[in-house]
């Protein structure tokens, strides 16, 4: 087993963690925490295969991808939260309810 | 012995990811996700990925984790008021909870088919090669001589400048989000004496940080995302100590700042177009200088994006008693 | 198939431009929109008119639009379509009349009005479409601008027969749809009148074309009212009497039928229709739904759906003849087409007279009308002895071709079929006839008298009286040159000249 | 041209006379001139014509019987136009019954004239709805109820009539009404067909067992109309058959004695029945119903074969031209004795005994004539029973008698006016009277090749002054006559009913009515379950709106939408469709 | 790939829109209408002149930076994409048109609405490079544009309403990129490379193959709502401002179903199966059962139409199962292709056309009541008959009657259906039609009912009202250029040609 592979297989965990997570967490925080998750386990995915496809440097095409991922992740996690606090603030609800 | 390291931080991962998601009490969780996120790049590093590593400290585990905290603060209060036993301020409301079991078995269930075969897929993976020697063929005439900056704002500038709209974009809905008055003054903060003493000294380390990564992302792991982080920071620490700085500054200024990474991108692009040439095809003599001139507005459009990100956030249950609550 | 003509567009575009134009028009322009409706009611007669003698010199009219592979928008021109829309045309134009004094006063005549022009493009549209799709395109059209005027009364009870009726129609519009692209697929696009490619692929595909061919008549079924799928036509009735007129005279119910006479003359064939056993259900369904609506009409005391349940009979007329192979019941199908548009048309403008001057809408009110409205109740005793087939109205001249073709095929039990039908149309028809001429005015009705020196408007006796004479003339010179039965006969006499 | 006329005039004058007072002023003369066209048809042979464009291309031809009822019909028509002129001078409806009566005759007139089975059946129709006016226009509940049997009566027979000309023109293969006949001898179902006509025209020449519309009918109808009901139009019934009667050209043998039977049956029972009455118009409706019943017998005779259809048809046209005269010449005398005073009713009386005499065969009338017509054609049949024939021929002629002069003496017990008046339709009546008798002894009716067949070259004046024939004319009529003498005379035997009929008038009818009303009861009632069925049984769609109207409906969909926005359901979701996709890719 | 004609306007189609969206931003509320509503005009007329160049020229093609792909990323604009871009343009002016009237007729909520234009051409720039891309990756960024804009568009109004859809919408497009973007990262593990055209070349089943198209195509399933995971749209979708709602609908669902198409046709032939395609196509069938019957339970406006939505995706999915051949069949006889595809993008242009109309007079409605439950919609068509009249045409266009586009799609879809022996999806078409016809005449039943109450229709701007008639009428419309835009469609070699072209090799027509 070499290095990547532990981390790509560790990346496929992380993502159903993520996803297990937005599923079943209940508080707006936790499910957004989830997504943040679940878009780190794609990332090290992406970066497990470049340290795989390494000649002198790794490859840098991952990399790149998962700086610009993680931003848009970021984004749209803010977003997210915002949104979030702003449900809270004007109702006090943290959770989703099925009427709404 | 190094494959030992990886396999521990693997499960270090998983276990604070679970950990993060599972634990009740949400500033647990917060702090567990700084873990996760620390944990992450370490990842990155044991990866080789030195930039990625920067971004996921700075921006994902750091400034993510700051926006999560912060929003704590805003979701404790009302919880107290609401429940009398304090024991329970952090816990997640827990209602039907025997309604919940049987989806979650099936969940769960069905979590751990995906993950078979999730792991399988990943296991049985073929080696695509990947771009790595394209990219060191072509790296010469990127104008940049680390790799990650070439493809990021080179090969595939158009992404980045695209990200560099995300992240925009992302302010725009926070705005939206946070109700339009915020927006017409973001980040009017109350001074803080105390934090004003650590700001006046952290903000030129900071800024003289950032710039050095930002000029040294030409050459090796570092960039505008890293710097803009840096500088970032000392947005939202001078709006912690009460200095709003886009509360003070002109408007049109605020905007300037806030857009100069994209529109001279893309004004650049566009000039690109009109000499016969495609977006983002720098001339090659040019292009190190180009892609160092769009680093640095960049970063300060995105340091500026994320300082008013956080403001925003921020202020957001200050403005609560002004906003009346509909239904 | 090369040549193309702009003439059959133009008729279409006759009715359409006044629709449109006067939906742009102010409620209070009455003038302008009258002539506007007028107008374009008299160029469409002239049109058809122009064409018609263009067609039987051995002209040609017909037009292509190719809207997709496989998807062609044709007109085209041939005896059958300038029957019907000789028919729609002429009767748009005196509907329009009677329409205009009816409605005087009344709300959203504009709107009326507009969609009542829209509704006869779609009729002629039908008539002189050239391929199943253009039929299709015109006919679901029709569904749609009628349904504002079956609400326009804007009540209760307009707004759920509207409900009614798109459920009905839009229900058989999806069945025809069906229909018409299994149809397609299995013989290509099919222009009416090529029955060779169906006859070429009966022993090839049977079970598919059977199929097909109850999915498009169940879909056509619908508007020609046949058992169980008539429901919405006595619904209906709650629609204003020109509206009522032009449903169950020309439009709606006759682009049904007009459809099953296509269905089986133009895209299966009367011989492939027969040899694959495809006309005895649609022929048992008609007889059936003959008697039906006859008897539910015996128990109707309410005026005009009495006469809605007989259309529901006399429709099936049309489909019975279609069913039974044979020259002589097709010209009784294709005429009947005709004859009964006019003498329904007039019993409904008989009906709606009655009720717009003296309020009367139900039979046991009739008492002696005929005493003060004899032209109204004249013309609606032709239109009955017409419904009766007796002689010399229209309706017994279609009766009479289908009685022989019924003979003459050897199906002895569709005459029953019509003597029973002929027996309960006159013991629902003849006592209005009764009433209105041998009783006695009840005592406060008989103070009531017309304002005018006429029975009732102009407007409303012209139109009843011209269809009046027109369904008493199709009887009485049904054998002249150009005779609606001189036409029919000539069709028929085509269809099976092709047969052989 | 002339045909067109023939028929335009009198629907002219029907509109013309509905629409102006100033035209029902001359009413008479108009309807006098509206059938002279139709009386020079029948006077003068014109050869047909084929008018392409009427109804269903008509052919306008007449042949020798049919001519012969036609002049009968237009001399008809000409009286009791003249005669309802004054008759009706002061009736309210006077207008209505003036455009009925020119309706009836243009259609009596184109059935008589169309020699094709469209313009025969519309003329048909036209006669016998118009005629329908005309038995209503009193009002009375009487003529009401007259009025509706009627017309359920001739719907029925209109009815059959169609389906026997749906399948008599199928099998001729055209539709000109004299090719009909040979294809009936020639066609499988021949004796069907004309069961069907026999059925249809039944009804409209009073056969047994459809006759008992008539005698309510006839009479209800004012004087003339009823004259030219039982005169001229009971014979387009007649008309009708002798189109269908395949006549000399099969040997229908139990349709032939069918007819016959039923000919004598109506010939005597009708007469039998018309004795119970006490209306002297009903009691002449009987004896239309029986006389009819000789030239069903006739009819039926030529069914057996043997007597060519160029003999035996202009006979029986004779027989039906005495009959339409006298029995029209007895009916407007009902209208007379309570208006004719003084010495006219001499006059009167002489011509209602003229009338009578005619019809019952008496010496010196048509109808000596006439008779032995038939009882020579009676002799001629190789029908079996033909002897029994005659007899029943001579007992018919005793029965007719004994009707006709009760008539007589019905009418006599009408009281006379004061003075020495006639009424102005005594005219016409007069004028009738003469041509009746004119014409039926003419031998310018019949064909030559019949004149010679019966009185074999001696020519019809030998005919008429011979005694034999005369004696044997006599001697039932004296019988008759005596045996309604004596039964007044002598009030034991005075038994004749005086207030009310014996039996009611239409008799069968009230059998059909008493023994239909719990049929009808119960046919009602089961209409009326079948209504409430139908009502009940709503369209599909009414069904739909049920379902979807119903609030638990809403109420499960919305439920259903709002779990499958629960995020574990979500989640359920999303595996279910990983794993299944997951087995569909292998 | 790399030696078609290049053009510039690929990319100026997506730097364009954000040109003008951060210009706006420097303005004051009237400016930013203002420049919005010029960037929205000069795109779309700019997207007309592609559209003409594409149709002249061919596929056109754009480098970005001179890097050819692997390495860099391809912008192509070959004739799908051109109707893409060119519904988009269409569509989307009206709609600024609209949004214009509609927000400057808004006193109440003034404030914030402004930023509804650079939100607005954000989402537009985003939509262009969906439509334009050609590499997985880049594609993610686009959807990802697409997605933030149009959810903080959806929260414009600021309502608890509105954000809480929002949240779920925006949890949701998370989760279904980045289930897509996992799919990306092992595409790009087992190959190499990102670029569509290569993909195809190069891909080779296997276990990480059909696990990437398995959640590439549950992630993009979840973006465009497809049942079971159309859960976020109706509320979202009801929630907005109506010219958002508009624009959400006609056009944000149909990026993520352009690239399902995309990937399926041109990337995945390799890993998929006869069944795969029925089950998107099951899925398909009872979001068109399911939406249609929700859509005629629910008692407001908005939320009839957002259910619609749903329905009508349905068929979109319906068009996969037509596309896949069965074992067996070869190319060459599988004429239902065609249909099938063009099915597809006329149900996706009738549809963007009608229900932004409906959802256009749903704003008209709501500024005229102050709320859209339909039980007031009672004498719509006394009192407002524009607007009636636009959501009669959009509604039959909607139901698929003739001679609209819907009617087109649903002819081709059932022609197709028929053609490759597949009837088992033919009542479904019909019971969709049927239930369409239920709530949009149950719209226009209410429209004509009589009044109950006093008349409380407050009036609208007509031009307004025009708008949305002339999107309804524009479904009609385009039925007449079909017969040249299948035309069109079919030049490129991508339209027609089905999986079994990828699997013979050719993946772009014109090479």
């Amino acid at each position: 087993m070499e290095t990547y592979q532990i981390y790509s297989l560790t990346s496929a965990i992380l993502f159903i963690i993520g996803i297990g997570g937005i599923f079943m967490a209940r508080h707006f925080i936790k499910k957004i925490i989830a997504t943040v998750i679940m878009g780190g386990g794609v990332f090290l995915s992406f970066v497990s295969f470049a340290q795989r496809d390494a000649i002198t440097f790794a490859d840098p095409v991952p990399h790149a991808l998962v700086i610009t991922g993680i931003v848009v992740a970021v984004a749209s996690a803010a977003l997210a939260l915002a949104l979030a606090r702003r449900i809270y603030q004007l109702t006090g609800e943290e959770t989703f309810t099925n009427d709404k | 012995m190094s494959i030992l390291i990886d396999i521990l931080l693997a499960i270090i991962m998983v276990y604070l990811a679970i950990q993060c998601l599972l634990t009740p009490r949400l500033i647990q969780s917060v702090f567990l996700f700084f873990a996760f996120g620390l944990g992450l790049a370490l990842a990155w590093v044991r990866l080789g990925a030195i930039d990625v590593a920067i971004t996921e400290a700075a921006i994902a585990a750091g400034f993510l984790g700051v926006l999560f905290l912060d929003a704590l603060k805003s979701f404790a209060p009302k919880v107290s008021v609401k429940q009398d036993n304090l024991e329970d301020i952090y816990k997640l409301p827990r209602r039907n909870i025997k309604s919940l079991i049987l989806p979650r078995v099936i969940l769960v269930l069905g979590l751990a088919l995906f993950l078979f075969i999730a792991l399988e897929a990943v296991w049985m993976i073929p080696d695509g090669g990947g771009l790595t020697a394209s990219a060191e063929a072509l790296l010469p005439q990127s104008g940049v001589e680390h790799p990650v900056t070439a493809v990021l704002l080179n090969f595939r500038a158009y992404d980045t400048w695209l990200e560099i709209g995300v992240i925009l974009l992302g302010l725009l809905g926070v705005f939206v989000a946070g109700g339009i008055k915020l927006y017409k003054k973001p980040g009017a903060s109350k001074p803080d004496p105390m934090l004003r003493q650590v700001i006046l000294f952290v903000t030129p380390v900071l800024f003289l940080f950032g710039a050095f990564l930002l000029y040294i992302g030409k050459t090796g792991p570092g960039g505008a995302f890293q710097a803009a982080v840096l500088w970032g920071a000392i947005g939202i620490l001078l709006h912690l100590g009460g200095k709003p700085i886009f509360a003070m500054i002109p408007r049109w200024l605020f905007h300037l700042i806030l857009t100069m990474g994209l529109g001279f991108f893309l004004v650049l692009g566009f000039l690109l177009i009109a000499d016969g040439r495609t977006l983002f095809e720098y001339p090659p003599a040019y292009a190190g200088l180009l892609i160092l001139i769009i680093e640095t507005l960049g970063a300060i459009s995105i340091a500026a994006a994320l300082t008013a990100i956080y403001a925003n956030l921020n202020q957001m249950e200050e403005e609560t008693n002004e906003v009346e609550p509909t239904t | 198939m090369e040549t193309t003509s702009i003439m059959p567009l133009l008729i279409l575009i006759s009715s359409i431009i006044p629709g449109i134009l006067i939906l742009m028009l102010r409620e209070h322009q009455v003038a302008l929109r009258t002539f506007l409706n007028l107008s374009g009611a008299v160029a469409k007669v002239a049109l058809i008119a122009w064409v018609f003698a263009g067609y039987m010199r051995g002209e040609e009219y017909n037009y292509y639009f190719r809207l997709a592979p496989d998807l062609s928008f044709a007109l085209r021109v041939d005896q059958l379509g300038l029957l019907f829309a000789t028919l729609s045309s002429v009767l748009w134009l005196v509907t329009t009349l009677y329409a205009i004094g009816y409605l005087e006063g009344g709300k959203h005549r504009r709107r009326f009005f507009a969609f009542f022009s829209l509704c006869v493009t779609a009729s002629t549209g039908i008539a002189l479409s050239g391929n199943v799709i253009t039929f299709f395109i015109f006919y679901e059209f029709l569904t749609l601008s009628t349904y504002p005027l079956v609400v326009h009364r804007g009540t209760d009870d307009a707004v759920e027969a509207g409900r009614t009726y798109l459920w009905y129609t839009i229900g058989g519009g999806t069945l025809l749809f069906l229909g018409v692209v299994g149809l397609i697929v299995i013989a290509g696009p099919i222009y009416f009148g090529q029955t060779e490619i169906i006859a070429s692929l009966a022993s090839v595909n049977p079970t598919s074309l059977t199929l097909l061919f109850f999915l498009m008549l169940a879909g056509l079924a619908v508007k020609a009212a046949i058992f169980p799928l008539h429901g919405w036509l006595p619904v209906s009735m709650v629609a204003p009497a020109p509206v009522s007129a032009l449903l169950h005279a020309v439009a709606v119910v006759k682009a049904g039928a007009f459809g099953i006479v296509r269905l089986v003359y133009d895209v299966y064939g009367i011989g492939v229709a027969e040899q694959m056993n495809l006309l005895t259900p649609l022929a048992v369904l008609a007889a059936f739904t003959i008697i039906y609506g006859s008897l539910r009409a015996l128990f109707q005391d309410d005026f005009k759906k009495r006469l809605a349940y007989s259309t529901v009979s006399q429709l099936s007329y049309i489909a019975l003849g279609v069913a039974i192979p044979g020259i002589l019941s097709s010209t009784g199908a294709i005429v009947h087409l005709v004859h009964q548009g006019i003498m329904k048309i007039t019993m409904f403008f008989a009906a709606g007279n009655v009720a717009e001057t003296y309020g009367y809408k139900k039979i046991s009110q009739l008492n002696g009308i005929g005493r003060r409205m004899p032209l109204t109740m004249g013309a609606f005793t032709i239109a009955v002895f017409g419904m009766i087939g007796l002689p010399p109205v229209a309706g017994f001249i279609s009766k009479w071709y289908l009685g022989l073709g019924a003979a003459e095929a050897g199906s002895y039990w569709v005459i029953l079929v019509l003597l029973i039908s002929s027996a309960l149309n006159a013991a629902y028809f003849l006592p209005i006839v009764y009433r209105a001429w041998f009783c006695e005015p009840d005592y406060e009705a008989s103070k009531l008298r017309g304002t005018t020196r006429l029975e009732t408007q102009a407007l409303l006796l012209i139109p009843v009286v011209v269809t009046a004479i027109f369904s008493l003339a199709a009887g009485v010179f049904a054998s002249a040159a150009g005779s609606p039965l001189s036409i029919a006969r000539e069709i028929a006499e085509r269809l099976y000249l092709y047969l052989l | 041209m002339i045909w067109f006329i023939s028929i335009l005039l009198p629907l002219l004058a029907a509109i013309l006379a509905l629409l102006s007072p100033a035209v029902r002023r001359v009413a008479g003369l108009l309807f006098v001139s509206a059938t002279l066209p139709a009386l020079w048809l029948g006077l003068s042979e014109v050869t047909g014509v084929t008018v392409q464009w009427f109804i269903l291309e008509t052919h306008f031809f007449l042949d020798t019987p049919r001519r012969i009822i036609l002049l009968l019909t237009a001399i008809l028509w000409a009286a009791a136009g003249l005669f309802a002129a004054s008759y009706l001078k002061n009736d309210a409806r006077q207008k209505e019954f003036f455009f009925y009566f020119g309706a009836a005759m243009a259609g009596n007139f184109g059935l008589l004239i169309s020699g094709d089975v469209a313009s025969f059946y519309t003329f048909f129709a036209l006669m016998t709805f118009a005629s329908y006016g005309l038995v209503i226009h009193v009002r009375t509940p009487f003529a009401r109820r007259a009025a509706s049997i009627y017309l359920v009566m001739a719907i029925i027979g209109e009815l059959f009539l169609i389906t026997a000309l749906y399948l008599a023109v199928q099998s001729s293969g055209s539709m000109v009404l004299a090719g009909i006949p040979p294809a009936l001898a020639e066609a499988p179902n021949g004796q069907f067909i004309f069961l069907l006509g026999l059925i249809g025209f039944g009804v409209k020449v009073g056969a047994i067992p459809l006759y008992f519309w008539l005698p309510l009918a006839h009479p209800a109808a004012p004087a003339p109309a009823s004259a030219v009901l039982s005169g001229a139009m009971i014979k387009a019934g007649l008309v009708g058959w002798m189109h269908l009667a395949p006549v000399g050209l099969v040997e229908w043998s139990s349709l032939s004695l069918l007819m016959v039977s039923l000919g004598f049956a109506s010939a005597l029972g009708a007469a039998i029945f018309g004795l119970t009455q006490v209306d002297p118009k009903t009691n002449l409706a009987y004896s239309s119903i029986s006389q009819m019943g000789v030239m069903t017998v006739m009819l039926g005779i030529g069914l057996y074969g043997g007597i060519p259809a160029a003999l035996l048809l202009p006979a029986v046209a004779l027989y039906a031209f005495n009959h339409g005269t006298a029995k029209a010449l007895l009916f407007m005398g009902t209208a007379l004795p309570a208006k004719v005073g003084g010495s006219w009713r001499i006059l009167m009386w002489a011509g209602l005994g003229i009338g009578v005499l005619a019809i019952a065969g008496g010496p010196l009338t048509g109808g000596l004539w006439t008779k032995y017509l038939v009882k020579t054609f009676l002799g001629e049949t190789s029908l079996p029973g033909a002897q029994t024939f005659l007899l029943l021929l001579t007992l018919s002629a005793i029965t007719t008698t004994l009707l006709l002069s009760r008539f007589l003496h019905l009418l006599s017990r009408i009281e006379a006016p004061a003075g020495n008046k006639a009424p102005s339709f005594l005219l016409p009546w007069i004028l009738l009277l003469f041509a009746g008798g004119w014409w039926t002894m003419s031998p310018a009716l019949l064909p030559a090749e019949l004149m010679n067949h019966i009185t074999k070259e001696k020519g019809i004046m030998a005919f008429f002054w011979n005694l034999i024939t005369n004696w044997g004319a006599l001697w039932p009529i004296t019988i008759g006559a005596v045996v309604m003498v004596f039964t007044l005379k002598f009030a034991f035997l005075n038994r004749w009913p005086t207030e009310k009929p014996l039996l009611p008038a239409g008799d069968f009818i009230h059998v059909i009515l008493m023994a239909g009303d719990p049929v009808a009861k119960g046919l009602q009632k089961g209409l009326d379950l079948l209504q409430s069925f139908m009502k009940t049984l709503h369209g599909p769609e009414k069904l739909f709106y049920r379902i979807l109207d119903e609030n638990r409906t809403i109420k499960v969909s919305g439920s259903a939408e709002s779990s499958l926005r629960r995020w574990e359901i979500f989640g359920i979701s999303f595996f279910i469709f990983f794993m299944t996709m997951f087995f569909f890719l292998r | 790939m790399i030696h078609l004609p290049s053009s510039p306007f690929p990319a100026l189609l997506v730097g364009l829109p954000i040109l003008m969206a951060t210009l706006s931003l420097f303005f004051r509320p009237g400016g930013k209408a203002a420049v919005g509503l010029m960037g929205s005009i000069l795109t779309a007329g700019l997207a007309l002149i592609a559209f003409v160049e594409v149709t002249q020229r061919g596929t056109v093609i754009h480098i970005l930076g001179g890097w050819e792909p692997p390495l860099g990323i391809l912008l192509r604009m070959d004739s799908l994409a051109a109707v893409f871009i060119g519904m988009t343009a269409i569509v989307g002016v009206f709609i600024s048109l609209y949004a214009w009237g509609y927000f400057r007729a808004q006193e109440t909520s003034a404030e914030g609405l402004p930023l509804f234009w650079p939100l607005w051409l954000f989402l537009w720039a985003g939509l262009n490079g969906l439509f334009l891309s050609n590499d997985l990756f880049n594609l993610f960024v686009t959807i990802e544009v697409i997605g933030i804009s149009a959810v903080s568009l959806a929260v414009l109004t600021g309502k608890t309403p509105a954000l809480f859809a929002g949240l779920r919408y925006l949890l949701a497009a998370i989760t279904g990129s980045m289930a897509y973007l996992f799919g990306v990262s092992l595409l790009y593990g087992s190959t190499g490379t990102l670029d569509l055209g290569l993909l195809g070349e190069v891909l080779e089943p296997g276990p990480t193959t059909s696990f990437s198209l398995l959640v590439i195509t549950l992630g993009l399933m979840i973006k465009m709502a497809g049942f079971p995971f159309h859960f976020w749209l109706p509320p979202a979708h009801s929630s907005a401002p109506a010219p958002v709602s508009a624009l959400l609908s006609a056009l944000v669902v149909k990026g993520a179903f352009y690239i399902l198409l995309r990937l399926w046709m041109e990337v995945f032939g390799v890993s998929l199966t006869y069944a795969a395609g029925q089950l998107i196509g099951l899925a398909g069938a009872i979001a068109v059962i399911w939406g249609s019957w929700q859509a005629l339970i629910q008692t407001s406006f908005k939320l009839i139409v957002a259910h619609s939505s749903v329905a009508q995706l349905g068929y979109l999915l319906m068009v996969f199962p037509l596309l896949i051949l069965a074992p067996g069949v070869s190319a060459d006889s599988a004429d239902w292709l065609s249909p099938a595809w063009t099915a597809g993008i006329y149900q996706v242009i009738a549809h963007a056309f009608a229900k932004a109309s409906f959802f256009l007079s749903a704003g008209l409605i709501i500024m005229a009541l102050g709320h859209d439950r339909i039980e007031s919609l009672r004498d719509l068509v006394g009192n407002m008959r524009i607007t009636a009249l636009a959501i009669g045409i959009a509604g039959v266009s909607l139901i698929g009657l003739p001679p609209s586009g819907g009617f087109m799609a649903k002819w081709m879809l059932l022609k197709g259906i028929f053609l490759s022996g597949q009837w088992w999806w033919a009542p479904v078409v019909l019971m969709g039609s049927l239930l369409t016809a239920g709530y949009v005449f149950m719209l226009l039943r209410l429209a004509f009912a009589p009044a109950r109450e006093m008349n409380t229709f407050r009036p609208v701007p007509k031009s307004l009202e025009i708008i949305a008639l002339m999107l309804a009428l524009g479904s009609f419309l385009i039925v007449f250029p079909a017969d040249s835009l299948i035309q069109f469609l079919e030049s490129s070699g991508v339209f027609g040609s089905g999986i079994e072209s990828i699997i013979e090799g050719g993946v772009y027509g014109n090479d």
